[in-house]
């Protein structure tokens, strides 16, 4: 999302942009996802080695994707909250934890049920899984702290602080396949010749884009309440729930 | 010595309640501020935003032409003192006040604290643990700090809370000294003390 | 998909699920919202 | 009553980091010693947590030499992390908090000073402990040495995490569990490698690997990690 934060960063000419742009990034995720599903599961040919079972990776790879692109966008709203001192950063942090949080649920839970049959486990406790489990808890401790606080500019600070300290378990989950040998495979998609077949490819792109724009259309959703909790004094909330 | 706090614009907010908005005021050596206001009206936000532990949402607050928050020059002058003025209760009235003057980089002689312990009717208490004082003999603590701190600025929240006719005296005479010798103070109180503020500022009405 | 719908159903589904109790979260979130809103101003207005 | 006439002169230089580190760690360190039992009871907790597995899981020798370095990181980690509320808790409550941040003295000095201090009065007991405990679940003499070691370069890490945590949960609701929710998820890897030095050295192999992961974290930590917990109390005093 590139928008000019400095002309839009006031909260009522954002909640009603929010209030535009929501719908039609859902709309775009539907859309996506519809073809996503379709590239995936009717165009895409059942795997040598795997057979059926690895359609799953359609929304366990974009879902993983997902949980650590939401969770570094949402350090990066907390450190310029922290940085600027502007509270719609802070509160578009606090939008996005629970739709980074499901989405890492997602991919724990597509993840077991892959390694079932694959695996024959359904929990391995090696480093991607783990670091995966340990970004979950920093979602819950993030809105846990932002809302532990009896003045919410206090939990905004404190947790956009967790946030950037968690930072540091990214790359950790990102490069655990590489660090450390073991269960899980590595990365499918690679910049330089990808390993997969083409449809494959295009299906998982899809399924990431479709999930994107689900992300953004629901954190946009979500900070629109933010906004209204925040702000219920002002004239201009008031002037709406009329 | 003289020094100067001026305070422009400065506001702040409570959740989304305004406390107050364009606070201005200057104090100069030899001066004192009084901050008057009903309970909650944001006398202690006031003062924390002047110390710089809380920040404003808008507004400056300057230490003789220069921006005071982070500032090391506006610290070493700076003596704070809040609700709690940070007194342990497992060190003696002689360890608190050692300890206090110690993190404010200032060097004490020997019998200075001894000294002023006596001033403030602490000396045969001095090695009590300051669990045992009574809220205004912990309070008689924070005096003989006043006693020995050199800062030039005193915030000070309510420093007459639990001090008897003889303290009150106490800390009139001690606000006199600082005053005279080119120090300047923001106090939060709801008392008259004997040197008149210079200035009165009322928040919240 | 035998042998293994169950485990791609069990993902699909659980996918689903997830993101249909969102939106449902959402909608709820801004209904609580905007009740609170309301409920301030006219607590204000009995004033 | 005579006020003192003479004033001291003002400070010249505005404290320096090894001043700020003294200042602080010689502090808590007197109140540490002041109130022993606080240590005390982490280190209680450590050997009685330590001895309940053995009840437990069985107490066959085998099953023991296994589990015990995994069991002895686990108990050290929980004690290490029922002390962390009081290294700012108190001083959060009383205003020394305020006082320390209001000084000239630099603020990373007395906080890493105050890190140190909570580590000697909680860390190290624990390491020094570790040994014998070691002996109870049976462990080799080099297993021993490498659970000693581990402990000692992984505790001053999560002293440093959780003086982190604990500065971000000073003043918020439901204090002990948010702090759980926050402080153990991030203690994790340093219990994995803590772990796997004693059970590599136990196994046969070299704990070294383990070990020198652990000092580089160790070193990370104490340098990226001060300055955060300086925030975070600066967010705590606003």
């Amino acid at each position: 999302m590139k928008i000019p934060w400095f002309y839009f960063a006031s909260p009522s000419t954002f909640y009603r942009l929010a209030g535009w742009m929501a719908p039609w990034f859902f709309v775009l995720a539907a859309l996506f996802g519809a073809a996503g599903l379709y590239v995936g599961l009717v165009l895409a040919p059942t795997d040598a080695q795997q057979g059926e079972v690895y359609r799953i990776i359609f929304i366990h790879v974009p879902a993983s994707w997902m949980s650590m692109f939401i969770y570094f966008v949402m350090a990066c709203y907390g450190g310029v909250s922290l940085t600027f001192n502007t509270r719609l950063a802070a509160m578009m942090a606090r939008a996005l934890a629970p739709t980074g949080a499901m989405f890492t649920f997602v991919a724990l839970w597509t993840g077991s049920f892959w390694g079932r049959p694959t695996w024959g486990t359904y929990w391995v406790w090696d480093a991607r899984i783990t670091s995966e489990l340990v970004l979950l808890f920093l979602y819950f401790g993030f809105i846990a702290l932002a809302n532990a606080f009896e003045d919410p500019r206090r939990g905004d600070r404190a947790a956009a602080l967790l946030a950037l300290i968690g930072l540091v378990n990214l790359p950790i989950i990102y490069f655990s396949v590489v660090w450390w040998n073991t269960l899980h495979q590595g990365a499918s998609v690679k910049l330089t010749g990808s390993t997969m077949q083409i449809q494959m490819l295009w299906g998982m792109l899809l399924m990431a884009l479709s999930f994107w724009m689900y992300s953004i259309g629901a954190s946009l959703t979500r900070v629109r309440a933010v906004i209204l909790d925040r702000e219920r004094r002002t004239h201009w909330v008031r002037a709406l729930a009329t | 010595m003289t020094a100067r706090l001026t305070v422009a614009g400065l506001a702040a907010s409570r959740g989304p309640s305004t406390l107050f908005r364009d606070v201005s005021f200057e104090v100069a050596s030899g001066e004192w501020l009084a901050v008057r206001g009903p309970n909650g009206s944001g006398k202690t936000t006031l003062l924390r935003c002047v110390a710089g532990l809380t920040r404003a949402d808008r507004g400056e607050v300057l230490w003789d032409g220069a921006a005071a928050r982070g500032d090391a020059r506006f610290h070493a002058s700076l003596l704070y003192a809040g609700h709690q003025p940070g007194i342990k209760d497992d060190l003696s009235a002689e360890e608190n006040v050692r300890s206090a003057l110690a993190l404010r980089a200032v060097a004490v002689p020997d019998g200075a604290v001894r000294a002023a312990l006596a001033d403030v009717g602490l000396e045969r208490r001095r090695h009590l643990p300051a669990r045992r004082l009574s809220a205004g003999q912990r309070r008689r603590i924070g005096l003989a700090r006043l006693i020995l701190d050199p800062a030039a600025l005193w915030a000070l929240d309510e420093p007459l809370t639990a001090l008897d006719d003889e303290g009150e005296g106490l800390f009139t005479r001690l606000l006199e000294r600082h005053l005279a010798t080119g120090g300047l103070a923001i106090l939060a109180t709801h008392d008259d003390l004997a040197p008149a503020p210079a200035r009165e500022l009322r928040i919240g009405a | 998909m035998r042998p293994h719908e169950f485990y791609i159903w069990m993902s699909y589904g659980m996918t689903a699920l997830a993101l249909a109790v969102e939106i449902v979260a959402l909608r709820l979130r801004r209904a609580r919202s905007l009740r609170r809103v309301e409920e301030e101003r006219d607590l204000e207005a009995q004033d | 009553m005579n006020v003192i006439a003479a004033r001291l002169p003002a400070p010249d230089s505005g404290g320096s980091f090894s001043a700020a580190f003294s200042w602080a760690f010689a502090r808590d360190m007197r109140l540490a010693i002041r109130h022993p039992g606080e240590t005390m009871l982490v280190v209680a907790f450590f050997v009685l947590v330590a001895s309940l597995f053995p009840l437990g899981v069985g107490a066959e020798p085998q099953l023991l030499q296994r589990i015990g370095p995994g069991v002895i990181w686990v108990c050290a980690l929980l004690s290490a992390f029922l002390s962390l509320p009081a290294m700012f808790a108190s001083d959060y409550a009383d205003g020394s908090l305020e006082q320390m941040s209001l000084s000239p003295q630099p603020m990373p000095g007395w906080v890493a000073g105050k890190i140190a201090a909570h580590w000697s009065a909680s860390g190290l007991p624990l390491t020094l402990l570790s040994p014998l405990l070691g002996l109870q679940y049976d462990l080799a003499g080099d297993t021993l040495l490498a659970l000693a070691a581990a402990l000692a370069l992984g505790t001053p890490v999560l002293s440093l995490l959780g003086a982190a945590c604990t500065a971000l949960t000073l003043g918020a609701r439901g204090g002990g569990m948010l702090l759980a929710l926050l402080a153990l998820p991030l203690f994790i890897p340093v219990l994995v490698f803590g772990a796997g030095a004693a059970e590599a050295q136990a196994s046969g192999l070299s704990a070294a690997p383990h070990l020198s992961i652990l000092g580089a974290g160790l070193i990370v930590a104490a340098m990226a990690l001060p300055p955060a917990v300086c925030a975070a109390v600066r967010i705590a005093l606003d």
